[in-house]
């Protein structure tokens, strides 16, 4: 029973993924693949930030530690969530616009060869 | 001071929840639409005012910039949620959406 | 984390989901896709890695969903359904997502609890960025700091991929005619079929702020959430806009595609010719503590602080010119001709 | 204190997932547009509510004012969309495929 509660997460994060997943092997329209992509992508950026939590944390910017020379005091390093897993997928995200955006330009490029976004539609033309 | 904070808090959930009735009940694009915009700029103003007065606790310049951000948010909620809403409808018009009557079948395009 | 909302987030996340792929209607489900997108950003509020909520609020709300709905606009927005005779095709990626799901769910036993202190992941390397950033490079952003000084050359990288992405965008998309004379935008007279006088009104009194707001998000990274990429992102959703709301000539009067190409070269060339700066000074690449030597009044531990600034300026025009350079690919099909 | 904003962010969940209703179900493409306009409203109030929580408010303030900036992009964008092309299919098809005869 704990082993449930305590790993609820893990459980989103896995629906999550095969959600995108089955949209991406599934779906017959190439939108829909790109959306499914989406969401695996961000199935996997939750995966990486709720790695990052910790109980009774805050969030990873000290506090009080405006301007120069500023307090040196011992920091407790439970006291802020794990800064390493948000700058990964920080750049994660940015990226994910970049690969969206060339996702939909290729989506562009086959329907103007084309003239359909269907998958078996263009498969029959291929042939 | 907690009070206020609570009260406000709380006519802020009430408008949210008859933004929701709303856009729920209502019968037809147009209506629902007059409820999302305007129970939604109300009820944010309700609930961002409340965390300003929670968030005040002393006056020091940090409190007094977080405050000026809020109200900032309200401000800037106060200009760009009514244009989203004059944008949909206007989407909604030029699209032909009939608004709804008590008797539709009399209706003929 | 607070759990009550972490529950109630994750099942409007699911059902959001379920809801983006099922429905039948491409801009629809590009809408719902800009829902989950928001309840997404709540999640990592709530479990207090507001960067990356940051990161998620500015391209979600601004860049992600109007390049969706761009390429339905040229594309088609219904959904034809399957032939008949490929059913087989849908059970067969039911049982391969399954039998995922069902090894992901076996392996998921072994994972540390959630929120655990003890987590491998937080024990060997980050108490180093969390009790030493402050000594070492003056900056209270943890992230800030791990981003553009630790793991600088990541970072470069990561721009350098952003940059390529545009780039192939143009390379797929992009279509030039022989003869195409740009008339320079008249951004006063209501041109035909954009009758819209409120929004352009709205729209120009709030793209300065928009823009203002960018530029703060950028120089204030290092004591707030916020940084390179959060500000790239929302000064290009305030040049996508500004191509909305007024015409789309009005966007390329201000930054046509030489500039966009130029101003994305510009980004990673400051990012890295401040590395190789610090290579000339006589230190390893992107340590920006020699910069101490050329800046005046500064120690070695604000050097650090500025030489952050300074590539954090670069990650920013490197995001802002290929944010716009995407968009107005997509939304013109590459022609350059007239947008949404 | 703490307990009771935690109680309002659970409350404006829930509104939420009303709201959604409407945003997945809503009989046209229109509704759906306000409802996600509804639930970016929604989400910028909770983004200050879970600063409130953490007592780091300063914090969290920037995210809810980017919201608050660029929430109405996406619905102008839609409504640029059904100026251009005036199919919004009033009968609507949500969760169902669209039959040959129909417009």
């Amino acid at each position: 029973m704990q082993a449930i509660i305590s790993h609820y997460n893990y459980w989103i994060y896995i629906l999550l993924m095969m959600i995108g997943l089955y949209a991406m092997l599934a779906k017959n329209n190439l939108i829909k693949k790109v959306i499914g992509m989406s969401i695996f992508q961000t199935a996997i950026i939750v995966f990486y930030v709720s790695i990052s939590a910790k109980e009774h944390a805050s969030i990873p910017i000290i506090a009080h530690g405006h301007g120069h020379g500023a307090v040196e005091a011992a920091i407790d390093v439970a006291h802020y969530a794990n800064p390493l897993p948000h700058v990964l997928m920080l750049t994660a995200i940015v990226v994910s616009v970049g690969t969206l955006g060339v996702a939909l330009a290729i989506c562009l490029g086959i329907y103007r060869r084309y003239n359909s976004l269907e998958e078996d539609e263009i498969q029959e033309q291929l042939q | 001071m907690t009070a206020v904070v609570i009260l406000l808090t709380l006519a802020g959930l009430i408008f949210f929840s008859a933004t929701t009735i709303g856009i729920l009940r209502f019968p037809d694009f147009y209506s629902r639409m007059h409820a999302a915009g305007k129970g939604d700029t109300l009820s944010s103003l309700f609930m961002l005012l409340a965390l300003v007065l929670y968030n005040f606790h002393e006056i020091n310049l940090g409190n007094l910039l977080v405050a000026m951000k809020i109200l900032l948010i309200v401000v800037f909620i106060f200009m760009a949620s009514p244009t989203a809403t004059h944008a949909i409808t206007d989407a909604g018009y030029e699209s032909g959406v009939k608004p709804w009557t008590k008797k539709p079948e009399e209706e003929s395009p | 984390m607070i759990w009550q909302l972490d529950l109630s987030v994750l099942t409007l996340i699911v059902i959001c989901a379920f809801a983006t792929i099922m429905v039948k209607d491409l801009l629809s489900a590009a809408i719902i896709f800009g829902a989950y997108s928001f309840l997404m950003c709540l999640l990592w509020t709530e479990m207090g890695a507001v960067d990356v909520a940051f990161t998620e609020a500015s391209v979600g709300a601004g860049v992600s969903t109007v390049l969706f709905i761009a390429a339905v606009y040229q594309t088609s927005r219904t959904v034809k359904p399957r032939k008949s005779g490929r059913g087989l095709a849908k059970i067969f990626a039911l049982l391969a997502t399954l039998l995922t799901g069902l090894v992901l769910l076996i392996a998921e036993a072994d994972f540390p609890g959630f929120a655990d202190l003890s987590s491998p992941a937080s024990l060997h390397v980050s108490p180093y960025y969390i009790t030493q950033t402050l000594h070492d490079t003056n900056v209270p952003n943890m992230v800030t700091s791990v981003l553009a000084d630790y793991r600088g050359y990541d970072t470069m990288l990561e721009t350098v991929v952003i940059f390529t992405a545009g780039l192939a965008v143009i390379a797929i998309l992009r279509r030039y005619k022989k003869d195409q004379p740009f008339t320079p935008p008249e951004p006063y007279i209501l041109s035909k079929g954009y009758p819209d006088t409120i929004i352009r009104f709205v729209a120009r009194q709030l793209v300065p702020f928009i823009q203002l707001f960018a530029l703060y998000v950028v120089a204030h990274g290092h004591h707030s959430p916020g940084g390179g990429f959060q500000g790239g992102v929302i000064l290009g959703a305030s040049f996508i806009l500004l191509a909305i709301s007024y015409d789309f000539k009005t966007v390329l009067g201000i930054m046509n595609e030489k500039w966009n190409v130029l101003l994305g070269n510009l980004g990673v060339l400051i990012y890295a010719g401040i590395g190789f700066l610090c290579l000339g000074l006589g230190a390893n690449f992107l340590d920006y503590s020699i910069l101490s030597k050329v800046l005046p009044a500064t120690d070695r531990v604000m050097a650090r602080s500025h030489g952050m600034l300074g590539i954090e300026i670069g990650v920013a025009i490197a995001v802002m010119a290929i944010v716009i350079s995407i968009y107005l690919n997509v939304v013109s099909r590459g022609k350059y001709d007239k947008g949404l | 204190m703490d307990s009771f904003f935690i109680g309002t962010g659970v409350a404006l969940c829930l509104l939420m997932l009303l709201t959604l209703h409407r945003a997945i179900r809503g009989p046209t493409a229109i509704d759906r547009i306000m409802g996600l306009n509804v639930i970016g409203t929604k989400t910028t109030i909770l983004l200050v509510i879970i600063g409130t929580i953490y007592h780091r408010v300063d914090m969290f303030v920037d995210i809810a004012l980017a919201y608050a900036l660029l929430n109405f992009i996406v619905a102008i964008a839609a409504s640029r969309y059904f100026q251009h092309r005036k199919n919004l299919n009033p009968k609507g098809y949500g969760f169902r495929y669209r039959s040959e005869g129909e417009k």
